[in-house]
């Protein structure tokens, strides 16, 4: 299933580049991320899934697979690649998450930056099979708290 | 390992049991009442089905410890002395039953479904069956055999013969 | 109020015949007492049990598994890959290679390197209760390097190497299976299709169709189960099976332990309707597991591991090009089919279209025909044998175009059928496809099933609402249907290389009390094997029905058999044990005839005894049971027994029809669709118990009204199964259907002595057609002209949409 | 399939399960487990303890608010069925009384409770819209003591409300509807699913021909019940004709942001919801 969250923020392409393509940044954004190692632009964690019933955990791995800004701080560009398995193997989950940064109309207290994240996510095993799609709903919800979080790191 | 008395088909029982042991587990597997089957995990399909202090309940969706201090009651102890429950007598009658997995469940949910109505309609007997699935008999000698028993009740009661 | 036992029958009632009789069955003194033993009831002492772990991937190499943290938790006894048991699990065979060049990828019961479906098992933990396994299979840690899958049928149908297209078995270097074609003008048969097409188009009518027959899942009751027991000098192996017989040969063939060290039993079975027709990965995996520990091993599966991983039916794309002369009068079929196997070749799973092959011409007598099938490979559950198997696609399609043909022709739908069966004066009849229809009377059953319903009512009262605009509209849908049953004859079997025969066994032991024992080989699952066999031994020995006793289900007392599949227990089960029934008269006669001191000649058999003719001497066959068992006195020269054995294999098919109306209320504002009126006539041949007849009949409507409006197995496009629980496959309740006007008629088959035709299927071959025609007929003043099934609400408003915007 | 292991806890009253829940920070509480269990053994929640709610008899019954205007307040624990035995249910709450008559199938009823499914907050369930609807009050208990909630800030997200981790929902008020004529339309695929949707309506009529009032609940149609005040508030004063109630109800669904799953898109639901919510105005404008 694909995401697509957008949000603006009131700062710079490149400011928010720099905050954005840092590891902990994004994890610590993730309801229920925790980092356990960072290797350059890999890491190793744990996401914790609470929400109503349902508890997972899901451990994984992931990276930024692209990392690129304009040299004029016109455009910036990351892919961030992870996987994950719940830790009962009830469930998979992949994703591949496209931040596009483009910058948005001047405001009255300086420049800001149009984001644009896709999320290309795949959430497989138990987890997905029942329940009249509540995958998608949950998925939804969660990026769109993280994309919420992201927007407030730089309001 | 936590301890629960309950009473299942007239007789007494206490045992120790796992919290997470689930009603129908804890009926097969420690008291032998291999009557009462599992049929699906989301309580979809009722075969389990169970009188629990006189109401119908799914026993795949209840706690064994849920059940402590209460009176359960199973398709094995419906019979009274040797004689077989209406609604049995009523399912054979009417071929209500083909591979027979679902009929113990069927067989409770219809007896619950009687207690609150015994003069049901046939669309009450099917909504009051929702609950329940069976595979084999498209339902309509089901249906048949809840009316089959309502009437033989009925007129037993009308008779006077209670 | 009466107990579970029958009342005995005097002997007069006895006589008056049992075929045809409404017994009750002897099967429920049991199964409404709870006193049941299906496969998860038994546990020999000292019983293992087994966790499986699913691959969640739909297609993914193996890179590693870590099963340490499963085999150090409490009570786990063993934890094994498919590597761990490499020499000893044996594969699973398919039994019907439909080409002699057909693609097929090695089936492991446990996948090794690779799984190719999500669901498929990687490893298998032993432990020492139910609950512990299932902890432990938590723990088991696999390593997945996730593949690209093939998942939409017709996408994998293309896909090459070169193309890039996902193939689900990379190492066949295609998706495609086999490809089997039947065709009229080539066989002898009939014309040459093409030629009627082109004719057609230039004179004449062409309809060009494309339909989709969703994927399905059996969703029998009772989960499957297996407990295998290997101590003691056999190994023992319960199973919730529809297919004992073929499970022990098919264990012995691919593990090297003799057939007869392995004896196979199906105890109470909790339906089938094909899904049980198979031989499991869970089977070999308990048989292996149970070999390699010498202790008795049980599995029983979750509900969603059922839908998850029991074989699936359907999954078929059909493209139908039908040709007909501008008066209606069909001259050709064309059909060219996609099936989807999922990620192996089951048991019989490639054959399922082959079985569809010969049946879309129907009761039809269209002079060409031409069927072009591709077996195709996919990362989804496997496909095989969905009651009806092959039949109800072939019927859909027949009975859908011909609808469109009524319509294009502005004519009613009955009438083209009418101008097109073949009529009842006409058989034998030898069809375009090569099979000869022996018996039927399309004529009377369609009239029957037309008075029944109140057709010309229902047509006014369609009409008014249609004329006043009501918002909820009436749909009448129409579909008549014609089996090959009772598979059956084994050179015909053979013919299209079939992996096994299609015989029958049966056996009779007449005990000296002068009870029977009856002996089958075919194995009931809900079918009610005990008491129509009962009615049909008695009838021919002219015993009391309840002094009968039916044998079955067990490889160790009823060691010859082909099992229970393709409505065909009774028409070669039950003639098998007829057969033998009128053996053991034939054997006792002599002793009869000794023991009245009267001549072979003069002594006749009648309800039970034999007599002398013009006197009132007469022995029972009891009496003689017991003469023989004492073997005293009898004559030289035969043996002293009068017990029977047979082995019954047809020389054709049986064919059963039946013509189905149904009436739909659709509410055009919602889509919801709801049955108003379901009526059927049903001539199944002679009919031995006309209660379960209606049973059955019953709950083939019900399933197969449900592939039209209700279920449909779902993926999504990473192949995972979305319908994963009953809460999201939905079967219908008693709430969501309603009472059938059922009705019975009789044309004795030739082909068994029975006149039997077979019902099992009937109800859902014929009901999916006449429910989503009467769908679509509601909707043709909307411009709709077809729905895909499953009909949802969401669909019907769609089609709505589409329709009144064009 | 069984559930994993896990502590239990069964409290006999509020007090004590409070403490049990202050005293955990993975615990689940268990009220009629119509829910959980399935979720449980389906291992998509392995909670360290449960605390079973069921026996604190404080938390079941059906009782009338002292000065509250005719209204009623209904344990959390109180199961649907004894909800539907109720005479003060069926004639003051009718709304209510018909959705819960529509929960599950009987055997859900038996166990299922109100409290448990508020609390729950599946945006299929068909409690929460008629709670939202009848402008019901949560009493929910915590270590701080009571508080009440109104039905419109109780729901926060799917699967999401305002009862904290260390809080239990133990009762909720509605006000009285004397003279109020309703309906719960609900549309299913086969009977005992979850709702694709459904709408809750509740009418006051003038003088028997104008509507003066209406509340309208919507389920499903988002991550939480919603409330359709535009076209209540378009309702008022209305000749209740097909045509006009039609017209006020076009706009139900704007705002909403219903699922796409199996059984229908997003665009459907929404169609779907003005279908149902004309049916269920004028069927309540009918019986008010």
């Amino acid at each position: 299933m694909e995401l697509t969250h957008e949000f603006t923020v009131p700062a710079d392409v490149a400011t928010t580049f720099a905050a954005f393509s840092r590891v902990e940044s994004m994890a610590e954004c993730f309801p229920g991320a925790e980092v356990t190692s960072v290797d350059g632009d890999a890491f190793t964690g744990s996401v914790k899934i609470k929400l109503g019933p349902i508890a997972l955990t899901f451990n994984g791995e992931g990276e930024f697979t692209e990392k690129e800004l304009a040299a004029d701080g016109s455009s910036g560009r990351m892919v961030l690649s992870a996987k994950g398995k719940d830790r009962r193997g009830n469930g998979t989950a992949g994703a591949e998450a496209v931040v596009v940064l483009a910058p948005g109309g001047d405001a009255a207290d300086g420049p800001t930056t149009d984001v644009e994240v896709t999320t290309d996510l795949q959430i497989g095993g138990k987890v997905a099979s029942m329940g009249r799609g509540l995958v998608q709903e949950v998925s939804d919800k969660m990026l769109g708290r993280f994309t919420d979080c992201l927007e407030k790191k730089l309001t | 390992m936590t301890r629960i008395e309950l009473t299942v088909d007239g007789a007494k029982v206490v045992d120790d049991v796992e919290p997470r042991l689930l009603l129908v587990q804890y009926l097969r597997e420690q008291l032998g009442k291999t009557g009462t089957v599992i049929g699906c995990d989301t309580a979809s399909c009722g075969a389990c089905t169970v009188h629990l202090d006189g109401h119908s309940v799914k026993s795949c969706n209840v706690l064994a410890v849920q059940a402590d201090g209460a009176e359960v009651t199973t398709i094995e102890g419906i019979a009274t002395n040797g004689e077989l429950h209406p609604l049995q007598e009523a399912f054979r009658e009417c071929h209500a039953l083909q591979c027979g997995f679902c009929t113990p469940g069927m067989i409770m949910q219809s007896a619950d479904l009687l207690a609150e109505n015994p003069h049901p309609t046939e669309a009450q007997i099917r909504e009051g069956l929702e609950g329940n699935l069976c595979r084999c008999t498209g339902y309509q000698n089901i249906v048949r055999a809840v009316r089959y028993a309502a009437d033989a009740t009925s007129a037993t009661t009308d008779g006077g013969a209670a | 109020m009466t107990t579970t036992e029958e009342a005995p029958a005097t002997a007069e009632a006895a006589h008056d015949g049992e075929i045809g009789r409404d017994r009750r069955r002897k099967e429920d003194r049991r199964l409404i007492t709870g006193r049941t033993r299906w496969t998860d009831n038994i546990a020999p002492p000292g019983t293992l049990h087994l966790a499986m772990v699913r691959s969640p991937y739909a297609h993914a190499n193996i890179s590693g598994i870590d099963t340490r943290a499963a085999a150090q938790s409490p009570n786990v006894v063993a934890v094994l890959t498919g590597a761990d048991l490499a020499d000893t699990q044996g594969v699973l065979a398919n039994a019907w290679p439909i080409t002699p060049d057909q693609v097929a990828p090695e089936h492991k019961p446990i996948a090794v390197d690779r799984v190719a479906f999500a669901g498929e098992i990687v490893a298998v933990v032993v432990a020492r209760s139910a609950a512990t396994a299932a902890d432990a299979a938590e723990l088991v840690d696999v390593d997945y390097d996730p593949l690209p899958a093939a998942l939409d049928l017709r996408a994998a149908a293309d896909a090459t190497p070169e193309n890039g297209g996902a193939i689900a078995h990379p190492g066949l270097g295609t998706n495609n299976s086999a490809r089997w074609i039947f065709d009229s003008g080539e066989a002898g048969t009939g014309g040459n299709v093409e030629d009627a097409i082109a004719a057609a188009r230039t004179d004449g009518i062409v309809i060009e169709r494309e339909y989709r027959q969703q994927r399905l899942i059996p969703a029998f009751m009772e989960p499957r189960s297996v407990v295998v027991d290997p101590t003691g000098e056999q190994i023992t192996m319960w199973s919730a099976t529809q297919i004992p017989h073929i499970t022990r040969f098919l264990l012995a063939a691919t593990t090297g332990v003799p057939e007869s060290k392995i004896r196979v039993i199906a105890p109470d079975v909790g339906g089938g309707f094909g899904g049980k027709l198979q031989t499991t990965p869970e089977e070999w995996t308990a048989f292996a597991v149970a070999r390699r520990l010498g202790k008795p091993v049980k599995y029983t599966e979750t509900r969603s591991e059922s839908l998850l991983a029991a074989h699936h039916g359907r999954d078929q794309w059909q493209k139908l090009t039908l040709a007909a002369r501008a008066d209606g009068t069909v001259t050709g079929l064309k059909v060219e089919l996609l099936a989807d196997l999922g990620a192996y070749v089951a048991l019989v799973g490639g054959g399922v279209p082959v079985l569809g092959a010969f049946m879309y011409n129907a009761i039809y007598k269209f002079p060409a025909y031409r069927f072009d099938c591709r077996t195709v490979l996919t990362n989804k559950t496997w496909t095989d044998a969905y009651r009806g198997a092959g039949r109800p696609e072939a019927t859909f399609a027949i009975e859908r175009l011909m609808d469109e043909l009524a319509v294009e022709l502005g004519r009613d739908p009955l009438e083209v059928r009418r101008q097109n069966w073949i009529t009842h004066d006409e058989f034998p009849f030898t069809t375009v496809a090569g099979l000869t229809y022996d018996s039927g009377d399309y004529e009377s059953a369609t009239a029957q099933a037309v008075d029944a319903f109140g057709y010309e009512d229902l047509r006014a009262e369609q009409a008014r609402r249609r004329t006043e605009g009501d918002p909820v509209q009436l749909g009448i849908g129409i579909s008549t249907f014609t089996e090959m049953c009772g598979l059956a004859p084994s050179r015909v079997l053979g013919s299209l290389d079939y992996g096994a025969g299609g015989w029958e066994h049966a056996e009779i032991r007449m005990l000296p009390t002068g009870k029977v024992e009856v002996v089958t080989g075919s194995s009931a699952h809900g079918q009610g094997h005990e008491t129509a066999f009962s009615q049909i031994v008695a009838d021919r020995l002219g015993v009391p029905f309840e002094d009968v006793e039916v044998l079955h289900g067990d490889t160790q007392v009823a060691p010859r058999g082909l099992d229970t599949y393709g409505s065909r227990s009774l028409t070669v089960g039950g003639e098998a044990l007829a057969l033998a029934a009128d053996k053991v008269v034939a054997k006792a006669k002599p002793w009869a005839a000794h023991l009245l001191e009267a001549s072979a000649d003069d002594v006749e058999f009648a309800h039970g005894k034999f007599t002398v003719a013009g006197t009132s001497e007469a022995k029972t066959i009891q009496e003689i049971a017991l003469a023989a068992f004492a073997a005293h006195d009898y004559p030289e020269g035969i043996e002293p027994s009068i017990d029977a054995e047979v082995t019954f294999d047809p020389v054709n098919f049986s064919f059963p029809h039946g013509t189905h109306l149904c009436a739909v209320e659709v509410d055009t504002e919602t889509g919801a669709v709801r049955l108003r009126k379901y009526v059927c006539v049903d001539d199944v041949g002679t009919v031995i118990n006309p209660l379960i007849v209606a049973g059955q009949v019953h709950g083939g409507l019900a399933q197969g009204i449900a592939q039209a409006l209700w279920e449909e197995a779902v993926y999504d496009d990473a192949g995972t199964l979305l319908t994963g629980t009953l809460a999201d496959y939905l079967v219908p309740s008693a709430a969501d259907l309603i009472s059938f006007d059922t009705a019975i008629r009789s044309t004795p088959a030739t082909s068994n002595s029975l006149g039997a035709k077979g019902v099992g299927e009937a109800g859902t071959i014929a009901s999916t057609p006449a429910v989503v025609n009467a769908v679509v007929d509601a909707l043709r003043p909307y411009g709709v002209h077809d729905v895909e099934m499953p009909c949802t609400p969401a669909r019907v408003w769609r089609a709505i949409q589409d329709g009144s915007a064009s | 399939m069984i559930p994993a292991p896990f502590e239990y806890a069964r409290p006999t009253s509020v007090d004590e399960a409070l403490g049990l829940l202050a005293g955990s920070d993975d615990a689940k509480v268990l009220a009629g487990g119509q829910s959980l269990l399935s979720v449980l053994r389906m291992r998509l929640n392995a909670p360290e303890l449960v605390v079973d709610i069921g026996r604190i008899d404080a938390l079941r019954g059906i009782r009338e608010v002292a000065g509250g205007g005719g209204a009623i307040e209904i344990g959390a624990m109180t199961p649907y069925h004894e909800i539907l035995a109720s005479d003060e249910i069926r004639t003051g709450l009718r709304l209510l009384h018909d959705a819960v008559a529509e929960v599950g199938d009987p055997q859900v009823r038996h166990r299922g409770t109100l409290g448990g499914s508020l609390a729950h907050a599946d945006p299929a369930g068909d409690c929460g819209a008629v709670a939202l609807a009848l402008g019901a009050e949560m009493v929910i208990a915590g270590p701080g003591g009571e508080r009440v909630v109104p039905a419109d800030e109780f729901f926060q997200d799917l699967f999401t409300t305002a009862v904290g981790e260390d809080e239990l929902l133990v009762a909720v008020r509605f006000p009285g509807y004397p003279g109020w004529g309703s309906r719960y339309e609900k549309f299913v695929r086969t009977a005992q699913d979850w709702p694709i949707i459904a709408v809750g309506a509740c009418v006051r009529m003038a003088d028997g021909k104008t509507i003066s009032e209406a509340r309208i609940g919507l389920t499903n149609m988002g991550p939480t019940p919603l409330r359709a005040r535009a076209v209540e508030e378009a309702l008022v004063g209305m000749t209740p004709t097909a045509e006009a109630v039609g017209a006020a109800c076009a706009a139900v669904a704007d705002g909403t942001s219903p699922p796409s799953d199996l059984n229908g898109d997003a665009d459907y639901r929404r169609h779907l919801a003005t279908v149902l919510a004309r049916r269920a105005v004028l069927a309540a404008a009918g019986a008010a």
